[in-house]
């Protein structure tokens, strides 16, 4: 963060990199791996891509993407109802803007506004329990998506509707939990890598325990880490450290930011109003106990329950977003990309979202024109 | 006079008149088109230069501006980045019923005041009135029309391996500044647009002798996308340096909250210009003398011609591609 | 996962702080972070501050870099 | 490519990119103006006529055309009324996020058309897409650009006591076509609205050698408020007569029915002329030759000069001043 | 007080007929006119037809009209 | 109705007005009085002044334009009322377009809809109904005015709403009688006329029988006459006939068009829907059942009882729209006429409606630039 201090000088991540380089190269050479690490979050697969580490570090270091951007692991299923939601009369649909272009089977929610839907895009759930009190003759649902450093915030919305009973505000809830799909990568879809590089922003309310399990039951270290190119190349060497001495640890590289308990009252709010579900990951099916969805005694404020909504199963399509996330698959082994999946018609939610694997890899990495 | 624009003031009829007369033509000191129905102008050559831009800026007013002067500078500054001398704009108005004369008025006479200050004349105007809810308040067209030069012209066709490409100014000022003034995502910030017409700095410029080969005003869409453009329209291969990117503490802080790109944010006072690599500090010198281009730099440079595409090369020092805007920029949790 | 964003503590009320990114200011919530002080960062996501930066660690890690940086290779 | 517009589509990126490439410059054949941000014109006078007007009509398809034609039409008329020869046009379209692509390349596609029909040339445009609600399905900016005549100009400062007005044709078509295929007010017909470019036929006029002093189209506001200004603006006290005026009898039925005055419905494909007394024959076998004048009638003359004013002969043989359209008309039941 | 217009019936349905002004047509009511037939003429005001007319009164009058103009004045 | 037949030959109309002219000329020399006659009617007033009659006889025969344009006659404080209605969210307003430009005390409907208010221009009051059912989420109003030809169509709306069971929609009637009005002029106003220009399509409705009263009651004869130059003039002729003669009676100049027993169903389904009430004129005052309200038995229809709307008195002007209604005075001693008081603005109703007697004085008559 270079703002809160002095700037960082760049010859310092320069340095890093080629530190970084060579640690990853003497350890290939050493074992005859090219040593492999998830980015679990999606903000961290963008900055890597913006930054030009991976780049920097291509045939050095494989960099896989993992499923942590909200809105790549939406079902399909859930998008579609909540275009659904939308479609009613007198309904404000509101969400943050990664949703938008997101293609459920048929359309996404740019295309439901384009028709004429009243769709807004907020910056925080919290103003759409506002635009709820400023309209009281309509409905007003906030679709909510987000992993743990989300939901706390839509568990504060949620709050501030209960406190000033706001009657016509509810939430369509899709949410994720890390901890349940780290161990899913790990038992069924046996992901092989060397380490993660571990959420920055999740793990603020997580802590650091919250990763422990990794090392009890996997023996798979992890890094913590920010969003500065420093930051993730220094997150990265200690990896190659760990996996160099082959002494698998949590290390927590963000600790201005990340404490070992996490924050509390975050998780407080999130489980007072929210309660585990199972839930269907987009591309990799249901997992027990992988999301959040409104507690039962709040479920006047939840949409599900409030409004009837029902859409079929879509439709299969060639898309690989599954494989994606699991890191079994690159985009270039998905034979509609570039051709019938572009950001501007994205088929899968990996070409949605800029930092989606597909997306990131289509506007930084095409070889082509 | 009523303190509305009313649907009968755009008829044709009597209410027309008087808006026309009380609001138009007293700011623009133009008597003579509206007994024709056209305006009449002698040119000192026949090689004109003729643009076009609707203008539908929301909202109408913004720190360091308003729909009108934007309607001067859009149009100014595609006709002066084209190598010519904007000299005649034409006005068309679409209004809101219900709109407020005072509001009209403020934005007429800033039109007036900048096209005045740009050195252009404006020759012919129109006002339609659409229903309640036909229009955001009001829509701006501007034509303008210019003389080429006879000398100094830009020379695209000389553009080459070497030739350097400078950016006038700060980076994505007007698009952020809109985006707070909208107040819709909470913004604030002290940041001005950077609207303004740029003629008589782009003359000053050309007049140096330094040879332009190419300008653009990145306005929609950004420096990446106008770079783009240009590459792919005149076979360039360019580079830019994210580093020597002018850009606004104000404006990245916002992009840090939103998960914006500066490099796509509009700008309206802005001209990217090529030019050979020797006129280099020429021009830098020329463009930094002016206020609107006290920030300018050199951002990158061709690197061949051939295959037209923009690369960005990274603090790193790695590179990579940039595309045209992809969609609309939409703020991101994620 | 979640873009967040340090952020200066300029003005705090009771549930809400004004906070500056580099000029730009917001409003944002501090349910989560409700001992912030003034002149303190807080990392915001979603229009609330999610941890109050340790402005010691942050200066550690700035020169744990720079050591990282300088340093040898085993 | 989409079914609809989208907002994306205006925002300079890529959308936007193809949305232009793909309805606007296959539909122009203009791929020149689209790599500078101006388009680059040659003309062989330094004198030239400029006019502009916005085009907001509804239903933007009507019998006998559509806002694309009437873009042209207009503004064609209004350089060709002038006593000048159109050549140029831009066009600027704001679009209602929403708009159906398949009704875009029809009206692109109509102003086309027209254009060449016209003999003129669309050198620039724009788009610009606006939120849903922000506008009524479609609006059009045309700008025009005409060369002045070197021979057979228009002459105003000859008109005298004795001059002609002719109308081209019959009054109000256009007005009551619309407000029928509005539908709102139940009024069926099989009217057309009389939209087209009356330069072709206006150029045979002035060219065939007779004293035309002035000419306007009677647009907004009608024939009777054209009259007015024209009255007003050159002091002439104009006499028209009430039996002279050709009329369809669907015009005149529909304004029995909504109480309407059809001297102040509008016309997009007729024009008045003043002519010297002596060349009414010519102009009128001129007019009258084409399909778009043969209805063409002397409706009145100038009375004499100094005060300008506008008097209707009844068939009772009784005078009554008419003046401009004072606001909006309304259908009355009383 | 009451814009009423001739119009003649070109086709009769339950409640309305369509009715022709001069070449415009429109729909209207005959509620107050049930007996109207194919080619009689209406006044129509608002919508409604409010009154047949007699087609020999209205040649009567005609004839009037010729007489009073040609009469010389007592 | 020169549509009927063949074209009136338009030498008839000159000849028939120069006859007008020498028997009121005639009159005159031998009584020392120029004729005066009202046209009740405002589309008389207006048609008079279009073709040029008004004109042309001027000096020869006086004409006054009576109370006969429903917008003129309406009180303003009910216009107040009307515009207040419509000032309320989820209201659809529909009246005839002649309503809309009328000034209340303090603005118009047409001003209340440029401030974005729904008010909505219906050829025919059925249209409101309509749209009362095309927009079952609002109210719909419509704001109805008109003497005894318009009464009968604002019944057959409410007829239909009440036959289709449309709740939401409600009439605000204001209506007029002509009957009452007439015996006013004569008797409390004094007004000093030689005879009436009856009206056309009044007539329709009430049948010729509706003035045997005139003579009667007060001696006063009654021409009823159409709304072409011929018919016009051949009624002028036939009234300067009768008093040339002084012998008063009711002629019917209209016979194709008006019965003498009016027309009975449009009578029967005006008193099945309304009942006859008190009603104010504007500037003539309250005139005891001298209108029509919508019957207690289908007051669900009505809009005064079904929505609480209070105005206040609104405040007096030096408009003379009373007096000239009255034919008491011409607008040219109006101090207001043209110059506070102009089409544009409009003070009074008089100045409103195109044949309002100002307006039509206005854009006819006046002689200035
Ligand atoms: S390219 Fe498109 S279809 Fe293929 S995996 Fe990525 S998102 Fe899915
Ligand atoms: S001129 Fe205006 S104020 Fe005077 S009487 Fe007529 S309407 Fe009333
Ligand atoms: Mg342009
Ligand atoms: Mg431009
Ligand atoms: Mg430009
Ligand atoms: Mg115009
Ligand atoms: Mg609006
Ligand atoms: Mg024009
Ligand atoms: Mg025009
Ligand atoms: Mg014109
Ligand atoms: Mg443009
Ligand atoms: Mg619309």
């Amino acid at each position: 963060m270079p703002a809160l201090f002095e700037p960082v000088d760049p010859g310092v991540a320069k340095e890093l990199a080629r530190k970084v380089i060579q640690l990853a190269d003497r350890y290939k050479e050493r074992t005859g791996i090219t040593p492999a690490f998830m980015e679990v979050c999606g903000s961290h697969t963008m900055a890597l891509a913006r930054t030009g580490i991976k780049q920097i570090l291509q045939g050095h270091v494989r960099l896989v993407s993992g499923p942590g951007c909200p809105v790549c692991v939406t079902d399909q299923k859930q998008i579609d109802a909540m275009i659904e939601v939308a479609e009613s009369e007198n309904r404000i649909v509101c969400t943050f803007g990664d949703m938008m272009r997101v293609p459920g089977s048929k359309r996404s929610l740019l295309s439901a506004k384009t028709d004429g839907r009243d769709v807004r895009i907020v910056y925080s759930p919290l103003d759409a329990v506002r635009i709820a009190e400023e309209n009281p003759d309509k409905e007003v649902i906030f679709l909510g998506v987000g992993f743990e450093t989300t939901v706390p915030v839509l568990a504060a919305a949620i709050q501030l509707a209960a406190k000033k009973n706001v009657g016509n505000f509810s939430m369509w809830a899709t949410t994720k939990l890390v901890q349940p799909v780290l161990r899913e990568l790990l038992t069924v879809k046996k992901v092989k890598i060397n380490g993660f590089l571990l959420p920055g922003h999740v793990s603020i309310v997580l802590g650091e325990k919250a990763y422990r399990f990794l090392i009890d039951e996997f023996r798979m270290p992890g890094v913590i880490s920010g969003f500065e190119p420093v930051e993730m190349l220094s997150a990265i060497y200690k990896l190659l450290e760990i996996i160099t001495d082959n002494r698998p640890a949590i290390v927590n590289n963000y600790k201005s930011v990340v404490r070992p308990e996490g924050n509390q009252a975050a998780q407080k709010i999130m489980y007072e109003f929210f309660e585990p579900c199972d839930e269907a990951w987009r591309g990799m099916g249901v997992i027990p106990q992988s999301g959040l969805d409104v507690r039962g005694k709040y479920s006047r404020f939840n949409a599900k329950k409030k409004f009837n909504v029902e859409v079929g199963e879509p439709k299969k399509t060639l898309c690989r977003c599954g494989d994606m996330i699991c890191g079994i698959a690159s985009p270039e082994e998905c034979i509609l990309f570039g051709k019938a999946c572009t950001p501007l018609h994205p088929i899968g939610p990996c070409m949605v979202s800029t930092e989606g694997s597909c997306a990131a890899h289509y506007a930084y990495m095409r070889k082509d024109g | 006079m009523e303190r509305k624009v009313t649907l009968a003031c755009g008829d044709g009829g009597e209410l027309a008149h008087k808006l026309i007369q009380q609001v138009f033509v007293s700011a623009f000191q133009n008597q003579d088109a509206s007994r024709f129905d056209s305006a009449f102008l002698s040119l000192e050559s026949g090689k004109i230069a003729v643009t076009t831009d609707s203008f539908v800026v929301n909202p109408l007013f913004f720190p360091g501006g308003n729909i009108g002067k934007i309607a001067v500078a859009g149009t100014v500054n595609d006709l002066s980045v084209a190598g010519s001398i904007p000299l005649y704009l034409t006005a068309g108005f679409i209004i809101e019923e219900g709109f407020p004369l005072e509001d009209l008025r403020k934005i007429v006479r800033s039109l007036a005041e900048e096209a005045s200050a740009a050195g252009v004349r404006i020759v012919a105007g129109d006002t339609k009135v659409v229903e309640k809810g036909g229009a955001d308040g009001l829509y701006i067209n501007t034509t303008g029309i210019g003389v080429q030069r006879a000398e100094h012209a830009i020379r695209p066709g000389e553009m080459q391996e070497g030739d350097d490409v400078i950016i006038s100014g700060t980076v994505g000022d007007h698009g952020i500044a809109i985006l707070a003034a909208r107040g819709e995502l909470g913004l604030m910030t002290d940041l001005q647009s950077d609207c303004t017409p740029l003629n008589h700095m782009i003359d000053k410029v050309l007049e140096s002798g330094a040879h332009v080969r190419m300008m653009r005003d990145p306005t929609r869409g950004g420096v990446a996308t106008t770079l783009v453009e240009i590459a792919e329209d005149f076979g360039a291969a360019i580079e830019i340096s994210e580093t020597a990117l002018p850009i606004r503490n104000e404006v990245m802080g916002a992009c840090d909250i939103l998960g914006f790109d500066p490099l796509y944010l509009a700008n309206e006072g802005k001209v990217i210009l090529i030019v050979a690599r020797n006129d280099r500090q020429r021009v830098l010198d020329v463009l930094r003398a002016f206020p609107e281009g006290r920030n300018a730099a050199v951002i990158g440079h061709i690197t061949g011609m051939g295959e037209g595409r923009l690369l960005l090369e990274t603090p790193l020092g790695s590179r990579r591609r940039l595309r045209r805007l992809s969609g609309m920029m939409l703020p991101r949790i994620c | 996962m979640c873009v967040g964003v340090p952020a200066k503590v300029i003005e705090k009320k009771e549930y809400t702080a004004l906070v500056d990114v580099m000029g730009t200011k917001m409003e944002v919530g501090i349910l989560f972070v409700p001992e912030v002080e003034v002149g303190e960062y807080v990392i915001v996501h979603a229009g609330q501050g999610m941890s109050i930066i340790d402005q010691v660690f942050a200066r550690e890690s700035l020169n744990e870099w720079g050591k990282m940086a300088r340093a040898g290779i085993i």
